[in-house]
C-alpha cells in the first residue's frame, strides 16, 4: 500500500469533521442576529477597521525563520549521513555553521531581535 | 506510472500561469507570488526529469531552488516593506515614476 | 491505472489553485491558494518517491516562505473587505495574458493528445527507489555537490543581512500613508 | 512510488479503523484534562474545584461537568462579526484540526499487534521521512493561528495571532535544532528505529542528549501556546488572543486541536528521551517471554508510554499554575538568544563526541 493513503484519509476526515463541527452550531444553536452582536468584541469600542500598526518586528522574526528553517534541513540531511561522511562532513558542516553564525552576529547586533 | 511528459506540460502551464500573473497584477505582493509559482514549475520539471533519468541530481537542484526562493522572498518583502513604509503604495505603476 | 488518476486529479487542483492565486482580489485568500497549491506539488513529488523533497517543500516552501507572505500582507493592513484600490494592470496586459493562457492550454491539451509527443528521455526508467532516498541525497549533497552546498550558506548570509538591513532603515519622513 | 504498490484496499480499511479508535480516545482528551485543569489547582491551592456535577447522588469528582459544558458549548448560539472574512474563519479551526490529526496518526504507540495471524502496528502513517513529516505538517498549524486572527477583523485577535504566530515559528528552529541530535545518534527519521535504539537504559535520550531534552521541553511549551508562554491569549491583555471571535463549536474545535496538540508532544517527548515504550531492564523480548503472549507484552508497552506521556500532560499543568508568564520580549531574547545558539552548541558538541567515537 502506498504510504500517503491514509494521509490522504486523514486529510479528507478532519477536513470534512471539522467542516461539521463548525456548521452545527448554526442548526443546533439559537439564532437571533442583530447589529450589535455581530460587531466585533472591542470592549465597546465601535468601529470595524483592523488597521493596526503592526511591527515590522514580527517580519524581521518571520525572515530569520525562514533562514534559520533552511540551515535546520541541512543539518538533518547532514545528520542522517554523517556515520558514513565521518570527520569530512564534520568539516563540511562547520564551515557552513561558521558562515551563518556571521550572520546571527549580524542579526543580534542589529537590533532586529530587541523587542520593546 | 504516469510518463514524464504530462510532468513537462503540467509544469508548462504552471509556469505561464506565473507569467501571466506576473504581467496582469500590478502588485508587488502578487509578483512576488507569481514568481513562487514560476519556481516551482521548475521543480517540478527537475523532480520528473530526475525520476526519469534515474538520478538525484535534479532533486539536489529543487534543494538549492528552494534556497533560492527563501533568500529571494526575504528580500523581496523587505524590499516591499521599505517601499510601502517610504511611498505608502506597492503599485509598481507608481513605482515606476520613481526612475532616475 | 489509479496512479495516472491521482495524478490527473492533482494536476487539475494545481492549475486550479495556481489561476486562483493570480486571479483574487485580496491578497490574504490568494496565498491561501498558495499554500494549498504547495501542498499539492508535494503531493506530486511524493508520488515520484521524491519524499524528501516533499517534506522540505511543505516544511520550507508551506510552512515559512507563505507566513512570511502573511505577515508582509497584514502587516500592508490588508482587512478581509479590502481590496486593492490602485494599480491594477490595463486592458492590454490582461488581452495578453489571456491570450498566452489559451495558447498554453491549446498546446498542452494537442500535446496530451497526440501519441507523437515524446522525448529523447528514456521515460519510466525504474527509479532507484529503495524505499529511503533521503540517506542517498545527503550522500550525493554533501560529496558531490559540495560546492555549492557551502556556497548556499554564503547566500543565506547575504539574504539574512540584505532584509535585515532594508527592512530596518527607517524612512526619511513617515508619511503618505493613506 | 503510486498506488500499484501490491494490495491497498485491506490495508487501508485496517489503518481506517486504526484511526477511527484513536480519534473516538482523542475526542475523550479534552473532557478529561480541562477536569483534571481545574481539579489540580484547586487541589495546589487548597479549594474544592467543580465537584457536584455528577449523576443522580454520585458526584463523581465533578467529573461530568465538563461533560455539561461541552454540551452547553455545543448549543451556544454563534455569532460571526459581520466583518469578518466568512471563508477563512469557517476554514481556520479546521485547519488546526487536520495537522493535529496528522501528528498524532503518525507517531507510533507502541509494539507490533499480532491479531489473526497478521501484524497490527501500533501507528498509522509511517513514512521514509519519519519525523520529518511530524515537523513539516506541524509548521502548517501556524496558519489556523495567523488567519483566524486576521479573518475575525478584530484588533486584539489580529494583535494575538500576530503573538503566537511569531512565537510558534521562533520556537519551531529551536524544536527542529533540539531534534538534530537525536538522528546524530540513532542514525535514523524514523521513530520506531529511535525507540528500538532505546532499549538499554543508558541508551535513552535524557542521558545521551539531556541538553536536547531541556530544549524540547521549552519548545513543547511554547508551541502549544500554554503557561508559561501563554500571552498570545493572555486574558488581561488581549481578552482571549487570536480566537476571541470564536464561540460554540469553533471554539470547541480550536480546544480539541490544543489538547491532541499537547498530547503528540508528550507522546513525542516520551518517545525521543524516554525510551518510548521501553522498560528499563526488561527487554520487549524477555516481556514477551514472561507473559507468554505477544499481544499482551505490546500492551504492556502501549500502557508505558501511555504512563510517561502523562507524565508530561501533568506537567503542562503543573508548570501552568507554578511559573508566572513571559513578557514577550523576554518570550523572544529567549527563543532567539538562548535557545538557538544552545541548540547549535548541542548539535556540535554531540557530533564531536561521536565522531571522535568512531
Amino acid at each position: 500500500m502506498n504510504p500517503y493513503l491514509p494521509v490522504l484519509f486523514i486529510f479528507v476526515f478532519g477536513a470534512v469533521f471539522g467542516t461539521i463541527m463548525s456548521l452545527l452550531a448554526k442548526f443546533l444553536g439559537p439564532r437571533k442576529a442583530s447589529a450589535v452582536k455581530q460587531q466585533v468584541f472591542e470592549c465597546g469600542v465601535s468601529g470595524d477597521d483592523t488597521r493596526v500598526r503592526m511591527s515590522v518586528k514580527f517580519y524581521m522574526t518571520a525572515i530569520l525563520f525562514i533562514l534559520f528553517d533552511i540551515e535546520t534541513i541541512f543539518l538533518f540531511l547532514w545528520a542522517r549521513t554523517f556515520q558514513t561522511l565521518g570527520w569530512f562532513g564534520f568539516g563540511e558542516i562547520m564551515v557552513f555553521m561558521a558562515i551563518l553564525l556571521v550572520g546571527y552576529i549580524y542579526v543580534v547586533k542589529s537590533g532586529a531581535l530587541e523587542w520593546d | 506510472m504516469v510518463p514524464v511528459e504530462h510532468y513537462f506540460v503540467l509544469a508548462l502551464i504552471l509556469f505561464t500561469i506565473g507569467v501571466v500573473g506576473l504581467v496582469v497584477r500590478r502588485h508587488l505582493i502578487f509578483v512576488l507570488m507569481s514568481i513562487e509559482l514560476m519556481l516551482n514549475a521548475v521543480n517540478l520539471v527537475f523532480i520528473a526529469a530526475s525520476r526519469a533519468l534515474g538520478t538525484l541530481d535534479g532533486q539536489i537542484m529543487v534543494f538549492f531552488v528552494i534556497t533560492v526562493a527563501a533568500c529571494e522572498a526575504a528580500v523581496g518583502l523587505a524590499m516591499v516593506i521599505s517601499l510601502y513604509r517610504r511611498y505608502g503604495t506597492i503599485a509598481t505603476d507608481f513605482l515606476r515614476t520613481l526612475r532616475g | 491505472m489509479e496512479t495516472l488518476a491521482i495524478f490527473y486529479t492533482l494536476a487539475a487542483l494545481v492549475i486550479l489553485c495556481s489561476l486562483m492565486v493570480i486571479t483574487l482580489r485580496n491578497a490574504v485568500t490568494s496565498a491561501v491558494f498558495l499554500i494549498a497549491d504547495l501542498f499539492l506539488l508535494a503531493a506530486l513529488y511524493a508520488q515520484m518517491g521524491a519524499d524528501f523533497i516533499a517534506g522540505i517543500q511543505v516544511l520550507v516552501y508551506a510552512g515559512a516562505i507563505v507566513v512570511l507572505f502573511l505577515f508582509v500582507i497584514m502587516l500592508l493592513n490588508y482587512t478581509p473587505g479590502h481590496r486593492e484600490e490602485q494599480g491594477e494592470g490595463g486592458h492590454l496586459e490582461r488581452a495578453f495574458g489571456a491570450g498566452l493562457l489559451a495558447l498554453v492550454a491549446g498546446l498542452s491539451v494537442v500535446l496530451a493528445c497526440s501519441s507523437k509527443f515524446s522525448l529523447v528521455l528514456p521515460h519510466a526508467f525504474p527509479f532507484a527507489d529503495s524505499g529511503d532516498n533521503t540517506y542517498q541525497l545527503g550522500v550525493a549533497l554533501f560529496e558531490k555537490y559540495l560546492w555549492p552546498f557551502e556556497l548556499s550558506s554564503l547566500l543565506i548570509l547575504l539574504a539574512i543581512v540584505a532584509s535585515i538591513f532594508i527592512a530596518k532603515k527607517k524612512p526619511p519622513y513617515e508619511g503618505k500613508r493613506q | 512510488m503510486g498506488l500499484d504498490q501490491g494490495p491497498w484496499l485491506m490495508p487501508l480499511a485496517i489503518s481506517i479503523v486504526k484511526f477511527m479508535v484513536l480519534f473516538v480516545v482523542l475526542l475523550q482528551l479534552p473532557p478529561i484534562l480541562i477536569w483534571l485543569e481545574r481539579r489540580a489547582p484547586a487541589l495546589m491551592q487548597r479549594r474544592r474545584g467543580p465537584n457536584r456535577v455528577g449523576l443522580f447522588k454520585w458526584r463523581l469528582w465533578g467529573l461530568l461537568q465538563t461533560l455539561a459544558d461541552a454540551i452547553k458549548l455545543i448549543f451556544k448560539e454563534e455569532s460571526v462579526p459581520a466583518s469578518a472574512h466568512k471563508l477563512l474563519f469557517q476554514l481556520a479551526p479546521v485547519l488546526g484540526l487536520i495537522p493535529a490529526l496528522l501528528v498524532m496518526a503518525s507517531i507510533p504507540l507502541g509494539p507490533d499487534l499480532l491479531i489473526a495471524g497478521q501484524r497490527i502496528s501500533l501507528n498509522i502513517v509511517r513514512l521514509n521521512i519519519g519525523f520529518l513529516f511530524i515537523l513539516a505538517i506541524s509548521s502548517i498549524a501556524v496558519y489556523s493561528v495567523t488567519l483566524s486572527g486576521w479573518a475575525s477583523n478584530n484588533k486584539f485577535a489580529l494583535l494575538g495571532s500576530m503573538r503566537a504566530s511569531a512565537q510558534m515559528i521562533s520556537y519551531e528552529i529551536s524544536l527542529g535544532l533540539s531534534l538534530v541530535p537525536m538522528v546524530l545518534i540513532y542514525g535514523s527519521f524514523d521513530l520506531y528505529d529511535i525507540v528500538n535504539g532505546q532499549v538499554q537504559l543508558w541508551a535513552w535520550g535524557i542521558f545521551l542528549a539531556p541538553l536536547s531534552f531541556v530544549l524540547f521541553l521549552i519548545c513543547m511549551f511554547a508551541e502549544t501556546n500554554r503557561a508559561p508562554f501563554d500571552l498570545a491569549e493572555g486574558e488581561s491583555e488581549l481578552v482571549a488572543g487570536f480566537h476571541v471571535e470564536f464561540g460554540s463549536t469553533k471554539f470547541a474545535l480550536f480546544y480539541l486541536s490544543e489538547y491532541i496538540n499537547m498530547f503528540a508532544l508528550s507522546l513525542l517527548c516520551a518517545i525521543f528521551f524516554f525510551g518510548g515504550w521501553q522498560i528499563p531492564f526488561v527487554s520487549h523480548e524477555q516481556l514477551q517471554q514472561l507473559l507468554a503472549s505477544q499481544n499482551l507484552a505490546s500492551l504492556c508497552g502501549l500502557a508505558v508510554l501511555l504512563i510517561k506521556a502523562a507524565f508530561f500532560m501533568w506537567l503542562y499543568i503543573w508548570v501552568r499554575w507554578t511559573i508566572p508568564r513571559f513578557r514577550y520580549d523576554q518570550l523572544m531574547t529567549l527563543g532567539w538568544k538562548f535557545m538557538l545558539p544552545l541548540g547549535l552548541v548541542n548539535v556540535m558538541v554531540t557530533a564531536l563526541v561521536l565522531t571522535t567515537r568512531f
